[in-house]
């Protein structure tokens, strides 16, 4: 990413506000990730016309339509292709993919399987509302079994996906998970995405008012949230808890224990302290597992390794076979090639 | 017959010679008819090349799918096709003997290798008895047996090579036998050999090199062979040559094309036979600045393509059917923004996986109309493996310049085929201008060039040019509309762009006179044969003419006229009839198809047969 | 206007009416729509209906692209379409007005809520100023305007209901008022009220109720509109009657084929719209023996469908444009390894995304062509919602029969069009019996039926007809096969397959004098306008005839005799000339077409218009 | 699975093999996995036309030709639906679906995700060459990072998916790992596949002999074999190795240790115990990590949980919906709906 140049501009959300009229349904989650979003682009210092936005299709993949830089709203389920390819044409650009939890963990799952195995340098905004809200709300690879729709009218009967365990299947360097309620954490979170060299994963709670009202509600509303929820920090305690605070210690092999604090230190109960930097996914793979009702839901940054990104080593490549070459080839190299003949 | 003879009819001089070589997968038989080929190009001759490989990657050993061939044509004058049936057949086992012999011309030479013919191998090719004892054969054609393991390991007794490595050989025996047979010096194969293994093999450099002489004096001193050839220089155009195939001559067109419109070229592919080699050249072409992936599938690799040329790259991909059905739905996305995009199909004989080693030319109405809705796009085919190249910067060109996605159709035949290509002067390749929008001007996404119809493009990183595109219906300022008269002006502008490539076309050429009793329209890989069996009756003073179309969508605006000068119309296609249903519905016209569906390239013999039917009508 | 003439023309009688109701997405026009559809069917009138959504879920309110209407034609004669322009236009905010006003016919009813125009609320429809007080609209139109918030919560003041919820009640009011407008009776109406609120909400059920009615007496009190009327009923048929949508239709006669062939079936889709409530509509009858499944994409829709055809049952699947593009390698496969296989294309406005709620008629050339290689497949259209039934009949005796993949067309227009359907006797659908390969008899995988050349199934489980099958070319007996002449003699099979099915479409019907001047071809969704136009002009004395094709490939065996008997043929089509390329193709006739790409069906006055215009050149 | 009826023939061997000519390369290690499933069929007491073999486009997908039962050779990866379509049908038949690392995880990678996470009854075995040998040797999906072939001259630079972890991703109830050269211990995991109610996903270590001759040498060479896999027995401990005896040590959240047995019992030094059942995934994910060169390799089943099988549910609602109806629809009920009115 090249830096910000002492003559740019300072920008402002309203920068990255288009004029279009805004049509998700009124109340929708959407509008608080757009908020956010175009709170955080101004504060990269990266000039505006270097971001594109991309998705695929659904409710949230109209997202590009409302960001006031480029965008490429493209078919189902296949934006991180396009976006691949935007960043092998040229890596200084901020990408930033929008996809839901149909277009992304549906229809597209192979090739978020792929950006995320590449570790591409882009930054992955999952809406999981766990419903396909476009097409009026039938359950999505997200919706927990039993969940009754027009498509499932006795409930749903396959296990669904757990988006966090899926990335982490991928080996993906950077997994994170936020919530369409919190904005301060959500752009936080995108901050880091940004910072993430290689791909940036990030799921994100988000509420479909008309056809899964308050899906999330149960973790993250306002009676629950403090409970059911654990702000993730590196290098900080797991701690959370409001009714009662607790900590979460972890020994074994298996499942964490929650233990309430009852006034105790950190220390002196044993509790973990978050690593996101753990190269092998088993920490991961314990995080992704907390789920509600039995575990408060971990969100922040789950994880973070380092991996070369596959943007800069193409480039690599590049340069190290040109100049093997001696320079750039040009045209009577290439056509001549190597062995010709003269009549 | 006596010896004398013999000797008195060496050296004949023939024009063109077709020859084939056959064996087991193992038995190097590419190997030996690209060594073959080389040298006859460096030679001089004019020769086209037509490999046949099995499906199966190593089928068993000795049977009749695991036989691999290779074909070349050359001569003294301009060579078309890889030949109708060879001239001599070189079986290495009874299996290619089985396979091969019914196509070698009475009268033919066939060289065998008699130590192959044991027991176990006869009964693998399913030979109840051994061939070359049936009084037939050596009746009908002119048989050179040889035993190829004795002679080879007589030739190498002082090598420190294993058995099994000497025997390896054998194939460098026979070429060198043929080299005799033809007259064809031996340094470029020589050559050939050092520069492969000399490095790393020095002692099986040696042993090639030994056997290929030793075939060669084998002829020299044996008079085994009744006949000695001798086929001279080809006339043609002074300049620098090289050997290309399809495949290769279609990847530099598309790097030339890119340098030449100022674009960086980002390929991304996925591997299927035979657009496979596509990725894999041009993976070897990163000194030249291109990029290149390897995707997770098709739909992933025309995706990143088209993310390539969104962001001012020239994004390009190939595939073969199966993977075309794929590219469908991102196709229809690239012709409603409008998007430059280079699509290869190298087709392969279908419906289905069909025969994936076998050429056809039946997915033109899939390029025509694999995808929903109206959403024409231009197609342009490739007709020998020469004209790949030009195929390919034709479809840079007009990628750019009407902003729009060009699916390019070659086949397996010409993609795997090889010819000498006279290598062109780069600084006489015409530059394709097409700038981006201006940073500071004003800009609409969808305003349209008034002549091409084109939207000019502005790419991310281009300050103030921000916009946004994508599959829904747009306005000309991008907007999304659902208005109903906005829908059908774009859907009408996208068309009409479509229609007005045509004008940018160089007329027609017509082989033979432009009036007549019978025109051939051809396209893609059949121009060779079609070309020769048309010039060889217009030589018998038959009114036929033919033309073969570059372009199928659009069709060249002068074809219409064309056509009204001629009685009767003959489309040969190794399809079921395709491009005759584009032209019936477009030209009114009752057009006769020719239709082959057998994996194979049409034989001069068979077209020359159809279209004297088709003038006794 | 003194009231006396008023009343003295009250009642006046009709043939038919047009009614469109028109306003926010959470106004419930299609709710009201319904209502009036459902009384008006029971009353016994013949009707056609047309909904028309906004694109998004919930659009922002008061907007344009947030307009929600429902048409609906209904009459004592056969009604054909949903009818070209309202007569009568219910207009519950000024966006609404904004959008559909355009369309009333001059002199027409145009009933609004003049509580809705608010300055806020014209400002966001766009208008600058208050369009109620422009004397264009009172003059062009008989502008009724009601307080409908005013009398809403007046009639409701003595319910617990908050004001939000009363105020929703408002549709009911304006439904009550036409009800009196045209002499409608209220029962079906209120029983529908009673069975879907009475039990979870009884206080909304009364409310609405309460409304419905005072809607009703407002009319008859206040004699505000000048003209009432009176719509007998339609002489039809005796039978029972149901109402039907497109989709619900296709999945009436897909279960009742099934049914008649005797197989199980598993339906596998992946939302789209307009094909969404195809899977939604079978996932409710799983008491019928249906199987559905949600998959993961339209790829992996088709490869359960098809695995399940594998496997004996009857496998079907559906999605619309996008989706299709998604399908083509699978149906590939599907006509090569030759199982039975319905594949239903509920088309709307492409390329791309396109419009998605709109409809179009533009996948036909993607259906006959969309994969590649030569890999013909039967295509058939439904022209109607009750023809989605026969349709889908259809397609399950010829996959079946032919053991085929077949596709079937719809639209979104007939998709979410609704009728009354007269419901068939279910013991007069003829079977279709297809029997599996038989145990302990000889079996060999593509013995073709010598009549229709299909080949006979044998599932697993089947003991003793163990047998592999796939893409790669196959013998006879399904060994893989590369030999040129079998892939011919079965690429010929495959297509002369197909052909036969020609033999068994019954005889074209043609509307009119099978000779004459002008012959109009329609196919899907176009059949009730082109037939409206057509019998008018007949009524007129004009020498029109037309014919609505179902069978798209093959086409009828009789389809070129007919197209002989008359002087010129013209073919409308919602797209830019698909079946005029097939048939131009075909029969080398200069067919005039007609297109319109609108994403709206086409209104019998274009279609008159065009007609005499082709008539007079 | 109806019982074997007591009239039903004994098979053997020969009643799976097929006369056509198999067509692999000689010495390819698909020969070995044919012989083991051939051999295997016969021992499940299963009627030889219950079972169907179905697979994608590679050369282990040329596997149903040679198998002499119900066989569907398919299209390149969309092998799983076919599979799913067929159980629908018919939840009686023994399904086997045979992939390749490119099949399986490259192009059809969401159908292998959505497959694993319905928990269909299916057998998938994946044959990992680390290559795309049918279309000579390009690298795949679990190629190494660096891999040099033909589309990549210079390496290859995206990282390998790990089969194992990507099967967790998806919550696989029974994942399993075999080699090619261990015809025993293939057998024993396909029986334990097939015994498994929901889907089976077996990984199997397989040899090209053209374009990866050798790839896992390393791991199961005659050399290295007895050090460097580790075979996994359910209550076993987890004991490996012929030069020196070690055991696994798992104390903590991290990868784990191991540790010389130096003659100890596997209780003295706390080693291990393998338990498939553990339902989380971390364990799991923890046998997941151990790989070559690091660690010994686990072959067996790695996991196996108890999940309801999506055939069996699909079938049960619909049973449920039918009696509810108080009986199976009739087209009488169908056609008449609910809403009718006589003219
Ligand atoms: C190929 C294709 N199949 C299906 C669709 C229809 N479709 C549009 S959006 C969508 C699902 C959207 O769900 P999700 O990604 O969760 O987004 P949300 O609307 O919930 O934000 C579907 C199935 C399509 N547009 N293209
Ligand atoms: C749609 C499509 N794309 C590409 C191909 C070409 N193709 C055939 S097999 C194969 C890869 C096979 O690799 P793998 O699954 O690992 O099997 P292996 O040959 O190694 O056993 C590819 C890319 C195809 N048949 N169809
Ligand atoms: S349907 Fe749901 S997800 Fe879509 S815009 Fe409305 S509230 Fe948002
Ligand atoms: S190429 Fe490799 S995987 Fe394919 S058959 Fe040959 S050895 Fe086996
Ligand atoms: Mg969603
Ligand atoms: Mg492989």
């Amino acid at each position: 990413m090249a830096p910000p140049t002492l003559t740019q501009e300072i920008l402002n959300k309203k920068d990255f506000v288009t004029p279009n009229d805004v049509r998700w349904c009124p109340g929708c989650g959407d509008y608080a990730i757009l908020n956010a979003l175009q709170r955080t682009f101004p504060e990269l210092g990266i000039p505006k016309e270097n971001f594109v936005v991309i998705s695929g299709i659904g409710c949230s993949s109209r997202f590009p339509y409302y960001m006031n830089t480029y965008g490429f709203h493209t078919i189902h389920g296949r934006a991180p292709t396009v976006a691949t390819g935007v960043k092998l044409a040229n890596p200084d650009l901020s990408v930033w993919l929008v996809t839901g939890d149909g277009d992304g963990l549906g229809i597209g799952g192979n090739h978020l399987l792929h950006a995320l195995r590449r570790n591409i340098n882009l930054n992955i905004l999952l809406f999981n509302n766990r419903t396909y809200g476009l097409t009026k709300g039938q359950y999505s690879p997200t919706s927990p079994v039993g969940t009754k729709t027009k498509t499932t009218p006795m409930g749903s009967i396959d296990n669904p996906l757990n988006p966090i365990l899926f990335a982490l299947g991928a080996d993906a360097t950077f997994i994170a998970r936020t919530i369409d309620t919190n904005p301060k954490h959500m752009i936080e979170i995108f901050k880091a995405a940004h910072r993430h060299q290689g791909i940036s994963y990030i799921e994100i709670f988000q509420n479909c008012v008309i056809f899964n009202n308050k899906t999330w509600d149960s973790v993250y509303g306002r009676q629950s949230r403090d409970d059911h929820m654990l702000f993730l920090e590196a290098g900080k305690p797991m701690v959370y808890g409001k009714t009662e605070r607790r900590g979460v210690a972890w020994t074994g092999g298996g499942m964490p224990e929650l233990l309430p604090m009852n006034g105790a230190t950190p220390e002196e109960k044993g509790i973990l302290i978050h690593d996101p930097t753990r190269t092998d996914s088993i920490y991961a793979a314990m995080l992704a597992e907390m789920q509600y009702p039995d575990f408060p839901v971990p969100v922040g940054v789950l994880r973070q390794v380092v991996k070369p990104a596959y943007d800069t080593q193409i480039q690599q490549q590049l340069h190290a076979a040109i100049a093997r070459n001696g320079g750039k080839g040009d045209l009577r190299q290439l056509l001549y090639g190597r062995n010709t003949w003269r009549v | 017959m006596e010896s004398e003879s013999v000797k008195t009819r060496a050296l004949k001089e023939l024009q063109t010679v077709v020859v084939r070589f056959a064996g087991d997968s193992g038995d190097g038989m590419q190997t030996v008819g690209e060594r073959f080929t080389e040298s006859a190009a460096i030679f001089g001759n004019d020769l086209a090349t037509f490999p046949d490989f099995p499906a199966e990657i190593r089928a068993p050993r000795g049977t009749v799918p695991g036989v691999s061939a290779f074909q070349i044509q050359f001569g003294s004058t301009e060579i078309l096709t890889p030949g109708d049936a060879p001239d001599a057949l070189v079986a290495m086992n009874p299996a290619a003997l089985k396979v091969h012999l019914p196509d070698l011309v009475d009268g033919g030479m066939l060289v065998v290798n008699k130590a192959a013919f044991t027991k176990g191998s006869l009964r693998m090719a399913g030979y109840p008895a051994n061939p070359l004892q049936d009084p037939q054969i050596s009746e009908n054609y002119e048989v050179v047996e040889i035993d190829l393991n004795f002679l080879v390991l007589e030739a190498l007794k002082d090598f420190s090579l294993n058995q099994k490595n000497k025997l390896r050989c054998k194939n460098f025996f026979a070429l060198g036998f043929m080299y005799w047979i033809y007259s064809r010096p031996l340094e470029t194969t020589i050559e050939f050999i050092r520069s492969k293994w000399e490095r790393p093999y020095p002692e099986l450099a040696k042993a090639n090199i030994k056997v290929l002489k030793a075939g060669y004096y084998f002829g020299e001193t044996t008079e085994t062979a009744r006949n000695r050839y001798m086929v001279t220089k080809a006339e043609v155009e002074a300049g620098v040559y090289r050997k290309v195939s399809g495949n290769e001559a279609l990847v530099l067109g598309l790097i030339a094309g890119a340098a030449k419109a100022n674009r960086d070229l980002v390929y991304s592919g996925y591997p299927i036979t035979p657009a496979s080699s596509i990725l894999e050249t041009l993976a070897a072409h990163k000194h030249f600045g291109v990029k290149t992936i390897q995707a997770e599938d098709e739909m992933a690799a025309i995706g990143i393509a088209l993310g390539a040329s969104y962001a001012g790259n020239l994004g390009a991909t190939g595939t073969s059917g199966p993977g075309m059905c794929l590219k469908g739905e991102f196709i229809g996305l690239a012709t409603s923004t409008e998007l430059p995009l280079i699509i290869f199909n190298i087709q392969r004989a279908g419906p289905s996986t069909g025969l994936p080693t076998k050429t056809e030319q039946s997915d033109l109405t899939q390029a025509l109309f694999g995808r929903h809705s109206d959403a024409p796009i231009p197609v342009i085919a490739a007709n020998s493996p020469c004209d790949c190249f030009e195929t390919s910067i034709e479809a840079v060109r007009i990628a750019l310049t009407y902003s729009t996605p060009v699916i390019v159709l070659s086949d397996l035949y010409i993609a795997s085929g090889a010819e000498p290509w006279k290598v062109p002067d780069p600084a006489r390749i015409p530059t394709i201008e097409v700038p981006f929008a201006q940073e500071g001007e004003p800009f609409q996404v969808y305003r349209r060039n008034p002549e091409t119809l084109a939207r000019t493009q502005a790419i991310p990183g281009q300050q103030g040019l921000e916009h946004r595109i994508g599959g829904l219906e747009k306005d000309p300022f991008s907007n999304v509309s659902y208005d109903p008269a906005n829908h059908e002006h774009m859907t009408r502008m996208r068309s009409e762009k479509i229609e007005r490539i045509a004008d940018s076309i160089p007329p027609t050429k017509v082989n033979g006179e432009p009036y007549g009793e019978l025109l051939i329209i051809g396209w893609g890989g059949t121009f060779g044969a079609i070309t020769a069996a048309c010039s060889s009756l217009q030589a018998e003073g038959f009114s036929v003419s033919s033309l073969h179309l570059r372009h199928l969508n659009p069709l060249p605006g002068d074809l219409g006229e064309i056509m009204e000068n001629f009685d009767k119309i003959l489309v040969p296609e190794l399809n079921q009839g395709q491009l005759s249903l584009l032209l019936r519905s477009k030209f009114l016209l009752d057009i006769v198809s020719y239709n082959k569906i057998q994996g194979q390239p049409f034989k001069v013999r068979e077209l020359l047969r159809k279209i004297q039917e088709v003038l006794r009508r």
